[in-house]
């Protein structure tokens, strides 16, 4: 654990890492950024709290089965748009021209919207999850190990 | 080809980062170090990657709010992104496994170890 | 005699990979046959302004779906060595 | 059934995928439900993978294209290079899937028992599903940077296994050597594949092999491929690795880490036979590849002489093995260029190298399944301690008596069928190379007797006199693969017939694999 003035700070700047990884998921699909970048922001935030907070205190209030669940959560979100599209074929944007996401951006440069991309913010969603939770499975599992921690099964 | 030596640099740099990683596969026995040459073989493979989607004055592949003009090459950066992700993914296995080594062995010298000699 | 061998391995790969390098197509220049059609259509295929998520999540969806699950992998994996082997009598 | 014969190529692969995301959360349910669901899926997986290689071998290769309108659609319309991803199932694809399917059973069944008194048996099964994901994925894809990422697949699930037993010290330290090794062979191909998209701008297979020009950036490309594809499947200058990962991997993953190597070796011919194949003269390729093939033939069996570990004999064993296969094609791929030559004995030997993929991944994971069976019960692999097991042990002794005899090319088993074709046709190219490999064969004979006297025969030792049988799921896992073994000894020309010629024809024939993206020759 570290010092009193890291833990607070870190309190605080938690909820804008947060913000600003879901802001890079969700916007995956019109400015640079996406599912995987955000993730990561994410993940590196929770990695923050375990520095500065210790990890056996981390562990109270997230464990790693939860983490689990959610990284295949969001794994199942991903392949389970890629099944959605076998009515024509694996993988099929058939989002596409139906009124959710689907509207269709002009072609050439333009000030971008968010309401397009077909099931492509779906599938940053559902990847966003999965890498956060993810990352953050794995961090959390080694600062346990090295400090001697016995895991749950 | 010749001509174009000069505007190579970046291949170039590549193929270096490939050579000092593998200097490190073939010559240091500590196994953070071969996880830190797993690293820079990888950092070396995705610079090439990027370096093969440039074009000259290209802009970022987005069209949102973007200046008119030729644009970079997508794919390149799709498969560097696969790759990073992947690298992290191998780099993490590999540290826990040099952890439980750590712990059976109390060392991360090859040298010391029965199987990781050769 | 083997730290010989190894310097003239590297020596070798090396020499390999800067020729390879430098007969590359020049930087700045390459060819994009490929990559061309994506830029020209992902707008309209896959409603999309941002390419490289097209590419990524469209044109080339399953290297992505397997990259996820490289990562899903390694965490699975990771889980599973820092398990309690509490079930077992031969404890560490 | 319409819509699955369509959609089967996809449905293998992304069905066991769903169930490796699922099985985290399923287990919450118990253990029954999930072992249930396992075994369940992975039959209907086969049942997926039977009704592709009917359809396959009636009506030819199949392209399934992700993400297009229709799956035949290789390339945009009116477009004149793919731009999606594709999965081409051929001949060989369909082996190798048929192969691996059968193993992976066989492996899958033979763990429920063996890791029942283990912990963290979820995500095992969860990277027992992804494993299979990778290999099955690398063996139908078109596309190089995706047999890449599923190369990444089994090699991480692959060493995430093999150190399963992190209390053995041992185990952890195969499987790093393992994954290092993995890790420098899959960016190896990376860094090829980077080579080819910068020259071509393509990444398909058959789109790559339709431009290839075979100039000297080509050649470093294929230099990098096969090393990177030869180190993964432990050829002899590169095979270090392989004896300390199959020793310490637990039952029923030392027969799936072999069967990636299989894959990578199906990787192997792909690149030289496709990718490179056509106009260019193959010889040097096939004389490297018959070196390699000779080499790991002789290298591996004169070490696995020396072991007192019992797994560790097997992998040498294994290596041993590899090299027939590598011999076979090797030939094959010697006299690719000259059609008198391949029609005379080209076709054989490659018959024969392919032939004896499924046979020794066949008899060679049994016979991994049996020494892992001993360490069940006797909890060592050290020969020396071993004896008198035939006792107590009745079905395993049996089933390695029938791997023994199979693994050394006595006559009614499957491995002299494929052997013997092997040793005629290699004889007309080249009659040292095929004595070589009879040698090799008589070697394995004395090896594996030598482990049979030790382990299964001589009066029951004290130690040993409360040791039991396996339990049944791990003798039923045993028996599916023996059931194969048998049916393969009494009908090696049907097998042949049927599903190794079209392999060997998928191989040989290049622009049949193009035409399939490309469309006609122009």
């Amino acid at each position: 654990m570290l010092s009193k003035i890291v833990r607070t700070i870190s309190n605080q700047l938690i909820l804008f890492i947060l913000i600003f990884g879901l802001y890079i998921i969700m916007h995956g699909h019109v400015t640079p950024g996406g599912g995987f970048q955000g993730g990561a922001v994410v993940a590196s935030g929770v990695v923050m709290l375990i520095a500065a907070f210790g990890s056996s205190e981390i562990k109270k209030s997230l464990r790693e089965s939860h983490l689990s669940v959610v990284e295949s959560s969001g794994a199942l979100i991903f392949i389970g748009m890629a099944f959605a599209g076998m009515g024509t074929i694996f993988f099929y944007n058939f989002l596409v021209g139906t009124p959710v996401f689907g509207g269709i951006p002009p072609t050439g440069p333009n000030p971008g919207n968010v309401w397009t991309g077909g099931v492509i913010p779906l599938m940053n969603f559902g990847v966003g999850l999965k890498v956060m939770a993810g990352l953050s499975a794995i961090v959390l599992a080694m600062a346990l190990f090295s400090s001697g921690e016995e895991m749950e099964e | 080809m010749m001509q174009y030596i000069p505007f190579n640099i970046p291949f170039v740099a590549a193929a270096l980062l490939v050579g000092v990683a593998l200097f490190i596969f073939l010559f240091k026995r500590n196994l953070i170090k071969i996880v830190m040459g797993v690293a820079i073989l990888s950092s070396g493979v995705n610079l090439f990657l990027i370096a093969l989607g440039y074009r000259a004055g290209g802009v970022a592949p987005i069209y949102t709010a973007t200046p008119e003009g030729v644009m970079v090459l997508p794919v390149p950066q799709a498969l560097t992104l696969t790759n990073i992700v992947i690298t992290v993914s191998v780099i993490a296995l590999m540290l826990t496994m040099v952890m439980y080594i750590y712990r059976h062995m109390g060392d991360i010298d090859a040298k010391k170890s029965r199987l990781l000699k050769g | 005699m083997r730290q010989v061998f190894a310097w003239f391995v590297l020596i070798t790969l090396v020499a390999f990979l800067i020729t390879g390098a430098l007969l590359m197509h020049p930087f700045g220049y390459p060819p994009s046959d490929m990559d061309d059609y994506m830029i020209a259509n992902s707008q309209a295929e896959t409603a999309n302004n941002n390419v490289v998520a097209a590419v990524l999540f469209d044109y080339r969806g399953l290297d992505t779906l397997g990259e996820a699950t490289v990562l899903f992998t390694a965490v699975t994996g990771v889980l599973m060595l820092f398990r309690a082997l509490k079930r077992k009598e031969n404890k560490l | 059934m319409e819509y699955l014969t369509v959609h089967s190529p996809i449905l293998i692969v992304a069905i066991p995928l769903l169930a490796a995301f699922i099985i985290p959360l399923l287990s919450r349910l118990g253990s029954k439900v999930r072992d249930t669901f396992n075994v369940s899926l992975l039959g209907f997986v086969t049942f997926l993978v039977a009704i592709l290689a009917i359809d396959i071998y009636a009506n030819g290769a199949r392209i399934y294209t992700l993400g297009a309108s229709v799956p035949e659609l290789a390339r945009p319309e009116g477009y004149m290079v793919p731009v999606r991803i594709m999965f081409q199932v051929d001949g060989i694809s369909i082996f190798m899937g048929l192969t691996i399917t059968v193993v992976a059973l066989a492996a899958l069944v033979y763990s429920l028992q063996f890791v029942k008194n283990e912990t963290g048996q979820d995500r095992f099964y969860s990277l027992f599903m992804l494993l299979y994901v990778g290999m099955i994925g690398l063996v139908f894809t078109g596309d190089m940077f995706n047999l890449f990422v599923f190369l990444e697949i089994l090699s991480i699930a692959g060493a995430g296994l093999a150190s399963y037993r992190v209390n053995l010290a041992d185990a952890v330290e195969g499987g790093f050597k393992y994954i290092v090794i993995s890790a420098v062979s899959a960016l190896l191909v990376l860094f090829a594949i980077g080579i080819l998209y910068g020259q071509y701008n393509l990444l398909s297979i058959a789109a790559l092999a339709n431009t290839m020009q075979f100039n000297t950036l080509d050649m470093i490309a294929l230099a990098m491929l096969a090393i990177a594809f030869v180190m993964k499947l432990a050829g002899v200058p590169l095979h270090m690795w392989a004896p300390d990962t199959y020793a310490v991997a637990p039952a029923g993953i030392t027969p799936m880490i072999y069967m990636s190597s299989a894959a990578s070796m199906y990787a192997l011919y792909r690149v030289t036979f496709t990718l490179y194949g056509g106009q260019f003269d193959t010889m040097p390729i096939g004389w490297v590849v018959i070196i390699l093939g000779v080499l790991s033939m002789f290298i591996g069996v004169m070490m696995a002489i020396y072991q007192t570990d019992i797994k560790r004999l097997m992998a040498y064993h294994a290596i041993s093995q590899s090299g027939y296969m590598l011999l076979g094609v090797g030939v094959g791929l010697a006299v690719l260029t000259d059609p008198v030559a391949l029609a005379n004995y080209g076709r054989d030997a490659m018959n024969g190298g392919i032939f004896h993929i499924i046979n020794n991944a066949l008899y060679k994971g049994m016979l991994f399944l049996t020494a892992e069976a001993i360490f069940f019960r006797i909890g060592t692999r050290d020969l020396n301690k071993m004896g008198g097991l035939a006792h107590n042990m009745k079905w395993t002794t049996i089933f390695f008596i029938i791997g023994a005899l199979a693994i050394s090319g006595i006559p009614p088993f499957n491995g002299f069928a494929s052997k013997l074709l092997i040793y005629e046709s290699v004889f007309r190219f080249n009659p040292l190379l095929s004595i070589i490999a009879m040698f090799v064969s008589l070697v394995t004979l004395a090896s594996f007797t030598k482990v049979f006297y030790s382990a299964f025969t001589g009066p029951e030792m004290p130690a040993y006199r409360e040791v039991r049988e396996v339990p049944k799921s791990m003798i039923i896992g045993m028996g599916i693969m023996v059931a194969c073994i048998i049916f393969f000894s009494i009908f090696p020309g049907l097998v042949v017939d049927t599903i190794v010629a079209p392999a060997t024809d998928a191989l040989i024939d290049q622009a049949s694999y193009i035409n399939g993206v490309m469309g006609a020759a122009p």
